[in-house]
């Protein structure tokens, strides 16, 4: 039952994690649940604070787009992805080119080391 | 260079013709011919592979005593090999039909919408 | 596609007849002598190919029944993997009909069945499909090539047609 | 001679008759199809789960099609295996395992999904044959039926891929991969033919019993490492995948990502079996290590600037095949040394190889969830989608579970795979280690953001229409989440029945050699 995965440096055993994710677990709910009792919900509690304004109907308005995730990782890699996207240009005849100077490559490798 | 490595070269030769036509042919239509060329010095390759100078018809049915037979198993894969370039070759043509229907250009270079 | 003249026309019919005979031939002998199934069926394909060139698409689409090709294909490869499965008392794809060698060299043996056994029949099962789907992919291609048929009269349902 | 024994030849054989006997049952109209699809992919499964469950007991199996004897690989009075052979060792059985898992999953996904097209017969017919290429290559024995199956799948792929043919960057994804994968496997055909004129053998196993290195082999070795490194993605070569998988429908999709596994599998099937201890220098094994740490970086890096989900999948897909050829290449590293094979070569081999069940697993769902996704809103743009928790939440969960898995979270499966490569990979060198965990690192981060931006947040007005996922779809996601959950909680038996035969028998040349040749040399 206790089926313990040896790595040969360390092992990983799943059931005492689980056990570890029960108590975590049990603390979190406990903690949570000494908080404020008068939260009721379809109160007031409920609404938005959409910095004063009136919140939009469209959810569209209100979400942030997938563009906009990890904004200041790309900004600071943008040198790394302006590299990248001249690798990526869609042309098949210079995938074709990588994949036959591979080749060269591979092969001198090979044949020469 | 013996006379007997002679269609080895032939084979490279037309490899890298076929291997520069799809590298360098702008026109869809000749990449395709690039690459049917390819499969053609391929299978030269093998069937160059199996022949024995001299040799007979692998089946023997005919009067006569046969010293060297030519292979045939490259031959076998040679044909197995064909059928498939036509298949493949098929496929491809009708590909670069769709593709003129929608992008209305034979060009390689202007069928890049998918990128980055 | 327009038709082409009459000398073409006429040459066409005498010889895509005789392109179906030789491919049959083809098919049939191809056990005993170079060629077999494949080779035979693209011989066999020739015919629509030569009648589209004749004759132009409007007409030969109207002769040719695309049903037809399509169960060529379909029998030809379901007749192959019945061969297939048959040889399983021993293993797969075996050859159960083959006449064994000292059978033949005294005469015996089957008349309908040739000695060759089931590579015989399989030859004739691949000439079926060859013969079926090559057709099917010159006629398709005509019917592919003709810009002025699109969406709205092809009756295509599009990826994002709801 | 019980049915056993013809398990090899049914596992192609079910499938060749799914594909051809589709256009039969199509005529019976559109639920006599959708059975038909569903029953013998399922049957493919059942024969693919006998196989594995036959190999684990009864070692090594040899099929001989159309022989007389199943033992017998030597006809009477040659010395050479001639016929064609499947050769299933504990491996290839793994792996069609997984691929047929996929298979199914994928085929009971397709029957809503692609409902309202047109051609189904032949897409039904396509999908049958890219399983079979796909098996074929997993438990051939001979180098030449593997180009055959190599290709049988990539033109069964092409045409899965183009199949919304009204799209043009379907077309346009199908075109690109076709240049490429047709010179990849004429290449693959030419080391073939160079390997049958120095030896005149195409058997596998054969060929590694008399193998010797020199040039003509070196040459060979090259051109098939890139030709199949290509095939499975890996770095300057990947650059098809993205467009093919995303443009591809889901469920070939997450088929497609077990065919590129085949492919990785034949590419280590050459490097242990075919050179195996004959591979004098490391070379080929650290070209695999870096090629696999390359490839993690930077598809992972591609990965989290997509906004399109399918392709951001694809990009991962070829990050997490560089983790199975990171673990397999130190695998194939330390293989001519006993003591560090023993004390972390054959941990990272277990790993890579798990990886390989696990990642066709989690992928799989994953493709499945983006195709659900875009079946719900008609879209596959992430910044057009929020708040469809609320329409699904199943498809959000199994969505977690899967993002959860391919992040390596513990508890999940890949967790457990990814652990034995980090601290095998550690023994080699630390940065190795460093970039697999970067690598995670980046993994979890795009995928944190395809849940926060695809599920989470207000529900958007365009979207109020959105449709609801029919049942089946559900039933081709919960296989693939039960297949996850599995392999979560019950690690060590997964790895002790399920793994580590596998990679015993990777590492074992010298059964491969043996159960063919049989001592006969």
């Amino acid at each position: 039952m206790w089926e313990k995965i040896l790595t040969g440096f360390g092992y990983w055993d799943i059931y005492s994690w689980l056990i570890f994710l029960a108590i975590a677990g049990f603390f979190t709910l406990w903690l949570r649940n000494s908080g404020r009792q008068d939260y009721k919900e379809g109160t007031y509690q409920d609404e938005i604070y959409f910095s004063g304004n009136d919140v939009p109907e469209d959810g569209a308005d209100i979400s942030v787009p997938a563009d906009s995730a990890y904004w200041g990782f790309i900004k600071f890699f943008t040198p790394y992805y302006d590299f990248m996207a001249k690798f990526h240009n869609g042309l098949v005849q210079d995938y074709v080119g990588y994949f036959i100077l591979f080749i060269a490559v591979l092969t001198t490798l090979i044949v020469f080391v | 260079m013996t006379v007997g490595n002679l269609p080895f070269l032939v084979v490279g030769i037309l490899f890298l013709i076929g291997l520069l036509a799809v590298l360098r042919e702008k026109n869809m239509i000749k990449i395709a011919i690039g690459i049917t060329i390819i499969e053609s010095a391929v299978n030269m390759l093998l069937i160059v592979l199996g022949y024995r100078l001299g040799g007979d018809v692998p089946v023997h049915f005919l009067k006569g005593e046969v010293d060297a037979m030519v292979l045939p198993t490259p031959q076998a894969l040679t044909l197995t090999a064909i059928v498939i370039a036509l298949a493949t070759s098929a496929l491809m043509l009708s590909v670069i039909m769709l593709l003129y229907k929608h992008y209305g250009t034979l060009n390689v270079d202007e069928i890049r919408r998918l990128r980055g | 596609m327009k038709p082409l003249s009459v000398v073409v026309r006429t040459g066409c019919d005498m010889f895509a007849w005789f392109m179906v005979v030789f491919g049959t031939y083809v098919i049939i002998h191809g056990d005993v002598t170079p060629g077999g199934g494949f080779q035979g069926g693209a011989v066999v394909a020739t015919f629509a190919a030569l009648l589209l060139v004749a004759y132009g698409g409007e007409k030969v689409l109207s002769w040719i029944s695309l049903d037809v090709y399509n169960t060529f294909l379909t029998a030809g490869l379901l007749l192959f993997l019945l061969f297939g499965f048959a040889g399983m008392g021993t293993s797969f794809l075996y050859n159960f009909l083959a006449v064994p060698e000292a059978v033949v060299h005294a005469g015996g043996g089957p008349a309908v069945i040739p000695p060759s056994g089931t590579i015989a029949l399989m030859d004739i099962a691949v000439g079926l499909e060859v013969a079926g789907g090559l057709t099917l992919i010159i006629l398709y291609m005509f019917k592919g090539s003709r810009l002025e048929i699109n969406s709205e009269t092809g009756g295509e349902t599009g990826h994002d047609s709801w | 001679m019980n049915w056993q024994a013809h398990l090899p030849a049914l596992l192609l054989a079910v499938p060749l008759l799914g594909a051809f006997a589709a256009p039969v049952f199509n005529l019976g109209g559109k639920t006599l199809r959708n059975v038909w699809f569903i029953t013998v992919s399922t049957c493919v499964f059942l024969v693919a789960f006998a196989l594995w469950r036959d190999v684990s007991v009864n070692g090594i199996l040899v099929y001989v099609m159309g022989g007389e004897d199943f033992a017998l690989s030597l006809p009477s009075g040659m010395k050479l295996p001639v016929r064609i052979i499947l050769e299933i060792d504990a491996m290839s059985a793994f792996m069609a395992l997984a691929g047929s898992i996929t298979s199914m999953a994928g085929a009971w996904f397709s029957v809503s999904y692609m409902d309202r097209f047109s051609g189904m017969s032949r897409f039904v017919s396509l999908y049958f044959l890219l399983t079979l290429g796909m098996l074929g290559m997993m438990v051939t024995g001979d180098l030449f039926n593997f180009f055959v199956f190599l290709e049988i799948a990539s033109v069964a792929s092409y045409g899965l891929v183009a199949f919304w043919r009204d799209k043009p960057q379907a077309i346009e994804a199908s075109f690109k991969y076709m240049v490429m994968s047709q010179i990849a496997a004429m290449l693959v055909l030419i080391a073939v033919g160079f390997l049958y004129g120095r030896y005149n053998l195409l058997n596998m196993g054969a060929l590694g019993s008399v193998m010797q290195m020199g040039l003509v082999e070196k040459v060979s070795l090259a051109l098939l490492f890139s030709a199949l490194a290509l095939k499975c993605g890996s770095f300057p070569m990947y650059l098809w995948i993205p467009d093919a998988y995303a443009e591809a429908p889901a469920s070939v999709s997450c088929l497609l990502v077990t065919v590129s596994q085949a492919s990785l599998y034949g590419l280590f099937r050459v490097a242990f079996s075919i050179y195996g201890v004959s591979l004098t220098n490391s070379v080929v094994a650290w070209a695999i290590i870096i090629l696999g740490l390359i490839s993690m970086l930077v598809a992972v890096s591609m990965a989290v600037v997509q906004h399109e989900v399918k392709r951001l999948m694809a990009y991962h897909a070829i990050s997490q095949t560089g983790y199975m050829m990171l673990g397999v290449g130190i695998g194939l590293l330390v293989l001519g040394n006993p003591e560090a094979l023993a004390e972390y070569g054959f941990t990272a081999l277990k790993g890579g190889v798990f990886h390989i069940f696990n990642h066709a697993m989690y992928k799989g769902l994953l493709f499945l969830t983006a195709g659900t996704l875009f079946y719900m809103t008609g879209s596959r743009d992430l910044n057009k989608m929020g708040g469809l928790i609320r329409r699904s939440p199943g498809t959000a969960f199994m969505f977690v579970i899967a993002a959860a898995a391919i992040a390596g979270l513990p508890p999940m499966n890949g967790y457990t795979s990814k652990l034995l490569i980090y601290q095998s990979s550690f023994a080699v060198h630390p940065f190795i280690t460093v970039v697999a965990l970067v690598t995670s690192v980046l993994t979890l981060a795009s995928f944190v953001k395809v849940f926060q931006t695809a599920f989470l947040g207000p529900e958007h007005k365009a979207l109020v229409n959105a449709r609801k996922v029919p049942s089946t779809m559900m039933v081709g996601m919960g296989i693939l989440t039960v297949a996850i959950l599995l392999l979560t909680f019950l690690p060590g038996s997964a790895l002790s029945n399920l793994v580590e035969p596998a990679a015993k028998a990777l590492v074992d040349q010298a059964g491969y050699i043996g159960a063919i040749m049989g001592g006969a040399f």
